[in-house]
């Protein structure tokens, strides 16, 4: 068999994007479109007195104008997509899922407060300015900490405070741990919220067709399948009367999983009333409002290791910010529970998560998801005990690895699965070896550093190390079928968002199927192809829709086999696969095409045999037993300017193991992004909110997301550690750029910094908040 | 993000150009390169009834030598145009070294010199540069016609002298003094970015290689065009020892200046880097000054 | 976001006190008002069209004056909302007359933006207030020198006003570039109170010349 | 509502003839009404670059003209370079090495290229970083932006 899979292979959906030929959302038109835009509060925290629309349904050319009060019963919260944990004793949780338009009070600033449906989104937003709303603003919460003060305004008034959830994980005694340790070390430690970021802004259109009585909603979504499911929910409608399509998406990064928004409940509802089709595009400054957001957390985080640095346990109190409702349950502090042991062999732990309501954009998972706080919180943790005991950073983190015998390797606490946390395999020595050995690490250490440093550059170095919990369950399916043509035609459920899907799914089916990867069609994100699944996000799709693709790749290999047994009457172990032929080794003439076989897999005439199917189709479905957790090491060499506290990045090297690499080009594309971010998430990017819970830099003249000028080159080295727990050995990759950015961010700028014994305990930074941290530095002394 | 509706009018001369504006006055507004204006629009926040549209007068696009040997442009001449063009390099290159830090490629394709003027934002390069030069500017309007020097031109944040019917129609540099050095430094987050801060430097030795004058501007520390006057008089007489230098970018950081914070830079943090860039600018266009023909 | 600041005027603090306590002058000075009424003795209700320059928007606006010391000092607090924002702020203004005949302003306010103007204008914001509030003591300074050599020579004076049109285009045009890239700093409690006796004090000396 | 205004534009070398309304930003004509929409839309403030095309063969922000503004002149999309049969020199080398992901700033990116290596045919990689530092990409990290234009400088050269 060929080996496909681990081939850089060039990508099938590019053609289409390079040319501008492929679909986007907002490259639908259906002839009579409408189209629609929200009048947004001004205020983060505000009663809803009074709204007057008579201005703007006056306005020509619009259509209509909804409130709160003119959906009448139609007006529900919800639904929650992920629902609490039911496993962990003690657990509370205060479900406040978000709501369509605003009805008595808005909870952050840009709720949606009224939908406009104009000819035209130039009228609708005219009509927009049009409406007279008498909103009473009153105090916001907006800072974590003061939240859950007595005194604090309440974002749910029916709640007794600002709790949102309170759960306690625990492995082993860690107080018992402290009490013996020879160091403890106590820190603060804060991260501040940032955006997706996507090119893309979120959109949808809804077209209702009344006579066929079927509705298609063309949507922005990385969970194509689950908004079917809920938009025939919602509007009273069988799922096999609703199509949801997700077309070729501008970028994801976990934002677009959040379901449902209130516009993919309100566009399909309007359409369907007003029976023409309307479009809704997100445009920027909505998205910095109306598309959610993520990390902020604070956390009270303290380490006890021996004076040989081994790590005797962890233990953290932390605030989570949930936004003003939560209907994304507890998946992102669940995902920091789960990264604050980092790859360490941690036998104590403690967490204790307060989740609290702000009036702010809810928050739902953005690439990373939690990790990237928890790997900070360890990682920061460990390099200031290394500093105390006089350890090298490095050593000491090969000192705490989990042994790669300890696998499969308990944590004993639950993720964000509400499963056991269980980390499947690893090597974790080798590949932090390799990124040293790749970075120059010693010979930085003792050579090169001190030499930069005395002719008085500002030059750091640093390593750091990260798990990432990926390819989690519930379930993907995949149905592949050999065409007449004899292309193959690939249809699962999850959506695409610039991953390559369309070449490394049809690489795994290429290379069971002998035939070559441009001559696999996949399709994705559309639910008349392929209705069972849940969508990508947590770094699952190579993971679970790939071994679902893998399993159904192999039974329509299995009926191609038999079938040409028959035609060709050779036995089974004697067919080839290759070039689109079943061959008979080494009888080259005795061959028959795939198109061929599919043919007389469905005849016109005659009868099919008993027990069988007809066709050359199969579909399967994969549910991995846990996720699998792919591990990394990122080092990065830096320069600081320490007038201007400028930083420049010299060198960035991942070394990444993900378990099996499907396309080697396709994964170092998805690590170069996520280091991008993460260099964002680190030094540009932050979400600043005043004290009222106004958003100061909603635009992306004042939102940094990083340039061609800030991003380094990158580069990356693999290990493959095969995972256990799915036939392909895949790992997911998505996020694992991201997640240790700031960690090695911070650790390269104490190490460029050194006179100065800089500490730092927060996340993202900037040139001047480096300025105004050192200046607190020389104040103190 | 779509802007409000508006009436337009394409003038193709500029006496029809002013006879709009005489007739609109506050209503109107002329459009230029429009890269400021037209973000302003689709956010709803800059709403003109009238837009004057100034892309169709060709008479607003020139660049050419001035009697006195100066330099002279046509307000509409667009910054990919200035970037390029040989004169400038050759006659201003202060101007020439400062147009690759404008924004982007794509909005110096098509945003003007005399728009950016016009819009007097205190973070533009070419407002501070102006008034370094000594640079000054035509107003027409139907009843007059006059020039205004660019240090009398600013007047705060998107403030200048220019009355509602007035247009800004081209914009005049003197030549260079023999000996004169020119930099300009910025710190921006992005390349892109506006300037968290920006130095404009032009200093002049006199024949015993002594700073016979210095010119510093600082970009994005107040509501204009700021000039650092006590840091320059500081200079004057002085030879460029680094510690001259030094001492005068102290003073532009400690007197000059009363920056404000935003959410990038604090004042104090501007103060910081208007005394780091202010040196490394002083020193470069000092060496320029002895080292090159000018 | 905090305003905190001082300023000298060059006349006696009776006259500068006249000068920014007139509800005369309060309700004929708004530029473009459409409609301004005295909703109590200290109590301003209005609707604004301003309209300058690139900039253009309906600003529904309250302006309480409170805690009257005459000629010391007084507290105002504004509340505007127009269609790209909000503004809520007070102001302390108080006035020390100095010795050599010259009158110190304090200020010191405290003001909330919020809506599209805050989250998109931030770079601005800063730097604006400061920048009006700058100008429009300056402006009202010179007026201020102009009426007093007025009364004193009782001849047209020497300094000439704008015309309102022109006054009005210079303080608003400088408003109306804020708000289109950071606020409706028009609003600003004490800024605000500064330019409306401005713009009074120029309608009175245009008039009156 | 404001006049219609005629508009003769030449896109992609077809000439085009619309009425509209003055306020109809170059982005969304170019997108809904001549239905050209690989032009995509970004951020609508002029920073994504997103929306770049060349107006008059230099690469301009269309979210920050009007379509009104066109009248008279020639726009080039990129459905004006290559075909999915035959992609441009610059297409075929971002396909090659794998410069792009989600596809969604490509085009803008295209645009913003073609005339930098018309102006400069042999860039290094920092004045490649410089030139795209206008166009902002989530997915790629710009390195593999970098590698295309590389490859597209050597094939554009032979």
């Amino acid at each position: 068999m060929p080996k496909i899979i681990g081939e850089r292979i060039k990508r099938n959906e590019d053609p289409r994007l390079l040319t501008g030929e492929a679909l986007f959302v907002d490259d639908v038109s259906i002839p009579g479109m409408l189209h629609a835009a929200f009048l947004r509060s001004d205020y983060a925290h505000a009663y809803l007195r009074s709204i007057d629309t008579s201005a703007a349904r006056e306005r020509p050319g619009v259509v209509a104008v909804i409130t709160a009060q003119d959906m009448g019963d139609e007006w529900q919260p919800g639904p929650p997509l992920v629902s609490p944990p039911p496993t962990v004793k003690g657990v509370v949780f205060h479900s406040r899922p978000q709501v369509p338009l605003v009805k008595d009070k808005v909870r952050h600033a840009g709720e949606a407060i009224a939908l406009v449906v104009a000819e035209s989104r130039y009228i609708a937003e005219d009509a927009v300015e049009d409406i007279l709303v008498d909103l009473d603003p009153i105090d916001a919460v907006v800072d974590i900490e003061k939240a859950l003060h007595p005194d604090a305004p309440l974002v749910h008034e029916d709640l007794e405070s600002n709790l949102a959830a309170h759960l306690i994980q625990q492995r082993g005694d860690y107080a018992a741990a402290r009490a013996r340790a020879d160091v403890v070390i106590k820190r603060k430690i804060v991260i501040d919220r940032g955006a997706a970021g996507a090119m893309e802004n979120r959109g949808i259109v809804a077209d209702w067709d009344a006579k066929s009585q079927h509705l298609t909603v063309w949507d922005t979504t990385q969970a194509p399948i689950p908004i079917r499911n809920g938009i025939a929910t919602r509007l009273g409608l069988s799922e096999s009367q609703v199509r949801v399509i997700a077309p070729f998406i501008g970028g994801g990064f976990g934002p677009k999983m959040m379901m449902h928004y209130p516009e993919e409940i309100l566009i399909p509802w309007i359409a369907v009333k007003l029976g023409r089709p309307v479009k809704w595009i997100e445009d920027r400054h909505e998205n910095f409002f109306a598309t959610t957001q993520e990390r902020t957390q604070v956390h009270e985080a303290e380490i006890a290791l021996t004076k040989d640095g081994r790590v005797l346990g962890v233990s953290h109190n932390f605030l989570h910010d949930s936004g003003a409702y939560d209907p994304y349950g507890l998946t992102i502090p669940l995902n920091t529970q789960s990264h604050v042991m980092g790859a360490y062999d941690v036998p104590n732990y403690y967490s204790d998560l307060k989740v609290v309501f702000t009036n702010k954009t809810l928050t739902t998972p953005i690439r990373g998801a939690g990790r990237p706080q928890g790997i900070f919180v360890i990682e920061r943790l460990l390099d200031i005990a290394a500093k105390e005991l006089g350890i090298d950073p490095v050593e000491i983190r090969m000192r705490n690895f989990i042994h790669p015998d300890a696998f499969p390797y308990q944590r004993e606490i639950i993720d964000q699965a509400f499963a056991p946390l269980i980390l499947d395999s690893g090597n974790y020595k080798p590949v932090l070896e390799k990124a040293a050995t790749m970075i120059g690490y010693d010979r930085f250490v003792k050579e090169e550093g001190p030499r930069l440093r005395a002719e008085g550059r500002h030059v750091g170095i640093g390593l750091v190390s990260f798990i990432e919990t990926t390819g989690v369950g519930p379930y993907e399916g995949a149905r592949i079928t050999v065409e007449a043509s004899g292309k193959i035609r690939v249809a699962t459920g999850v959506g695409t968002q610039g991953q390559g899907h369309f070449t490394s799914f049809a690489q795994i089916v290429a290379e069971q199927l002998g035939v070559g990867v441009e001559d696999v069609h996949v399709s994705t994100g559309d639910t008349s192809e392929f209705h069972w699944g849940t969508g990508t996000f947590a770094s699952r799709g190579a993971v679970v829709a790939g071994n679902a693709i893998h399993a159904s790749a192999l039974a329509v290999r299995y009926k191609i086999l038999k079938l040409a047994s028959k035609v060709l009457e050779a036995p089974e172990e004697e067919l080839e696969l290759e070039d689109g032929q079943v061959r008979v080794a080494d009888i080259p003439n005795m061959s028959i095409s795939l198109g061929e076989l599919a043919l007389l897999a469905n005849p016109l005439r005659g009868a099919v045999e008993p027990g069988t199917e007809p066709g050359l189709e199969a579909t399967a479905y994969f549910g991995p037993q846990y996720g699998a957790a792919a591990f990394g090491v990122h080092a990065m060499i830096l320069e600081v300017d320490p007038e201007t506290m400028m930083v420049e990045i010299k060198r960035y090297v991942v070394v990444e193991d993900c378990g099996t690499i499907l396309n080697p080009m396709i994964l170092e594309g998805q690590i170069h992004g996520g280091v991008a971010m993460g260099i964002g998430n680190a030094f540009y990017e932050r979400l600043v909110f005043d004290e009222n819970g106004q958003l100061l830099n909603a635009s992306l003249a004042d939102y940094l997301i990083p340039t061609a000028s800030e991003v380094p080159r990158i580069e990356v080295g693999h290990e493959e550690t095969r995972s256990p727990l799915n036939p392909l050995g895949t790992k997911g990759a998505g996020e694992a750029g991201t997640i240790p950015v700031p960690a090695l961010f911070a650790q390269a700028l104490e190490n460029a910094l050194p006179d100065l014994n800089l500490e730092i305990l927060e996340m993202p930074l900037s040139p001047n908040r480096l300025f105004e941290l050192v200046q607190e530095k020389e104040r103190d002394k | 993000m779509k802007p409000a509706p508006f009436d337009y009018y394409a003038p193709t001369t500029i006496e029809e150009a002013l006879s709009l504006l005489a007739r609109y006055g506050y209503d109107a507004k002329a459009l230029a390169g429009g890269q400021s204006l037209i973000p302003m629009m689709n956010f709803r926040l800059a709403q003109p009834s009238v837009l004057i549209d100034l892309n169709n007068i060709p008479d607003l696009f020139f660049i050419r030598v001035a009697q006195e040997g100066g330099l002279r442009l046509g307000a509409m001449t667009r910054h990919a145009q200035v970037e390029r063009d040989p004169l400038i390099a050759e006659r201003v290159p202060l101007i020439f070294e400062t147009m690759p830090k404008i924004a982007t490629p794509q909005i110096r394709s098509r945003g003007t010199f005399g728009g950016s003027i016009s819009h007097a934002d205190p973070s533009a390069e070419l407002v501070t540069v102006s008034v370094i030069l000594d640079g000054s500017f035509r107003l027409r309007s139907q009843a007059g016609d006059r020039w205004v020097p660019a240090r009398e031109f600013f007047i705060g944040m998107f403030t200048t002298q220019l009355e509602p019917d007035e247009l800004l129609t081209e914009i005049a540099f003197p030549p260079l003094q023999p000996r004169s050095g020119w930099a300009l430094l910025e710190i921006s987050r992005r390349p892109h970015d506006f300037a968290l801060v920006g130095v404009a430097v032009v200093v002049n030795l006199d024949e015993d290689h002594r700073c016979h004058n210095a010119r510093i501007g600082l970009l994005s520390v107040g509501d204009g065009p700021v000039e650092a006057h006590r840091a320059a008089e500081a200079l004057i007489g002085q030879a460029p020892t680094s510690a001259a230098i030094q001492a005068a970018a102290e003073i532009a950081a400690a007197e000059d200046i009363d920056p404000s914070s935003d959410i990038h830079a604090s004042a104090g943090y501007r103060r910081q880097l208007v005394k780091v860039l202010t040196r490394r600018a002083l020193s470069l266009a000092f060496e320029r000054a002895s080292t090159k023909p000018y | 976001m905090k305003l905190v600041g001082e300023y000298t005027f060059d006349g006696p603090r009776e006259e500068v006190w006249k000068l920014i306590r007139d509800p005369e002058v309060l309700s004929t000075a708004l530029p473009g008002t459409q409609s301004l009424e005295q909703v109590s003795e200290n109590e301003y209700q209005g609707e604004m069209n301003v309209r300058v320059g690139p900039v253009g928007g309906v600003f529904m606006g309250r302006l309480t004056v409170s805690d009257e010391v005459p000629p010391e000092s007084l507290t105002m607090t504004v509340e505007g909302k127009g269609k790209p924002g909000f503004l809520n702020g007070s102001g302390h203004v108080q006035l020390i007359a100095q010795e050599d005949g010259r009158t110190l302003m304090k200020y010191d306010g405290e003001v909330q933006i919020g809506g599209r103007l805050a989250s998109v204008g931030q770079r601005l914001i800063d730097t604006a207030s400061k920048s009006i509030i700058g100008q429009a003591l300056d402006t009202l300074n010179q007026a201020s020198k102009a009426r007093l050599s007025a009364q004193v020579t009782g001849q047209a004076v020497e300094y000439k006003p704008p015309s309102e049109t022109e006054f009005a285009a210079s303080v608003a045009k400088d408003m109306a570039g804020e708000v289109f890239s950071s606020s409706r700093l028009i609003w600003i409690g004490v800024a605000v109170l500064i330019i409306i006796i401005i713009l009074a004090i120029f309608l009175i000396s245009s008039g009156g010349s | 509502m404001s006049d219609l205004y005629e508009v003769a534009v030449t896109i992609n070398g077809k000439k085009y003839q619309r009425s509209v309304d003055p306020r109809l930003l170059l982005s969304d004509f170019l997108r809904h009404e001549i239905n050209l929409t690989g032009t995509h839309v970004g951020c609508e403030h002029g920073v994504c670059g997103a929306c770049t095309v060349l107006f008059d063969r230099q690469p301009v922000r269309s979210c920050l003209m009007f379509a009104v503004q066109a009248n008279g002149h020639e726009i080039i999309t990129v459905e004006g370079l290559g075909t999915q049969e035959k992609l441009h020199p610059l297409q075929e080398a971002f396909m090659e090495a794998h410069g792009l992901q989600c596809g969604f700033c490509t085009p803008g990116i295209l645009m913003t290229l073609v005339p930098f290596l018309e102006s400069n045919p042999e860039p290094d990689e920092s004045e490649i970083r410089h030139a795209i530092s206008g166009n902002l990409c989530r997915c790629t990290g710009y390195q593999n932006i970098v590698e295309a234009v590389k490859l597209a400088s050597e094939k554009l050269r032979t």
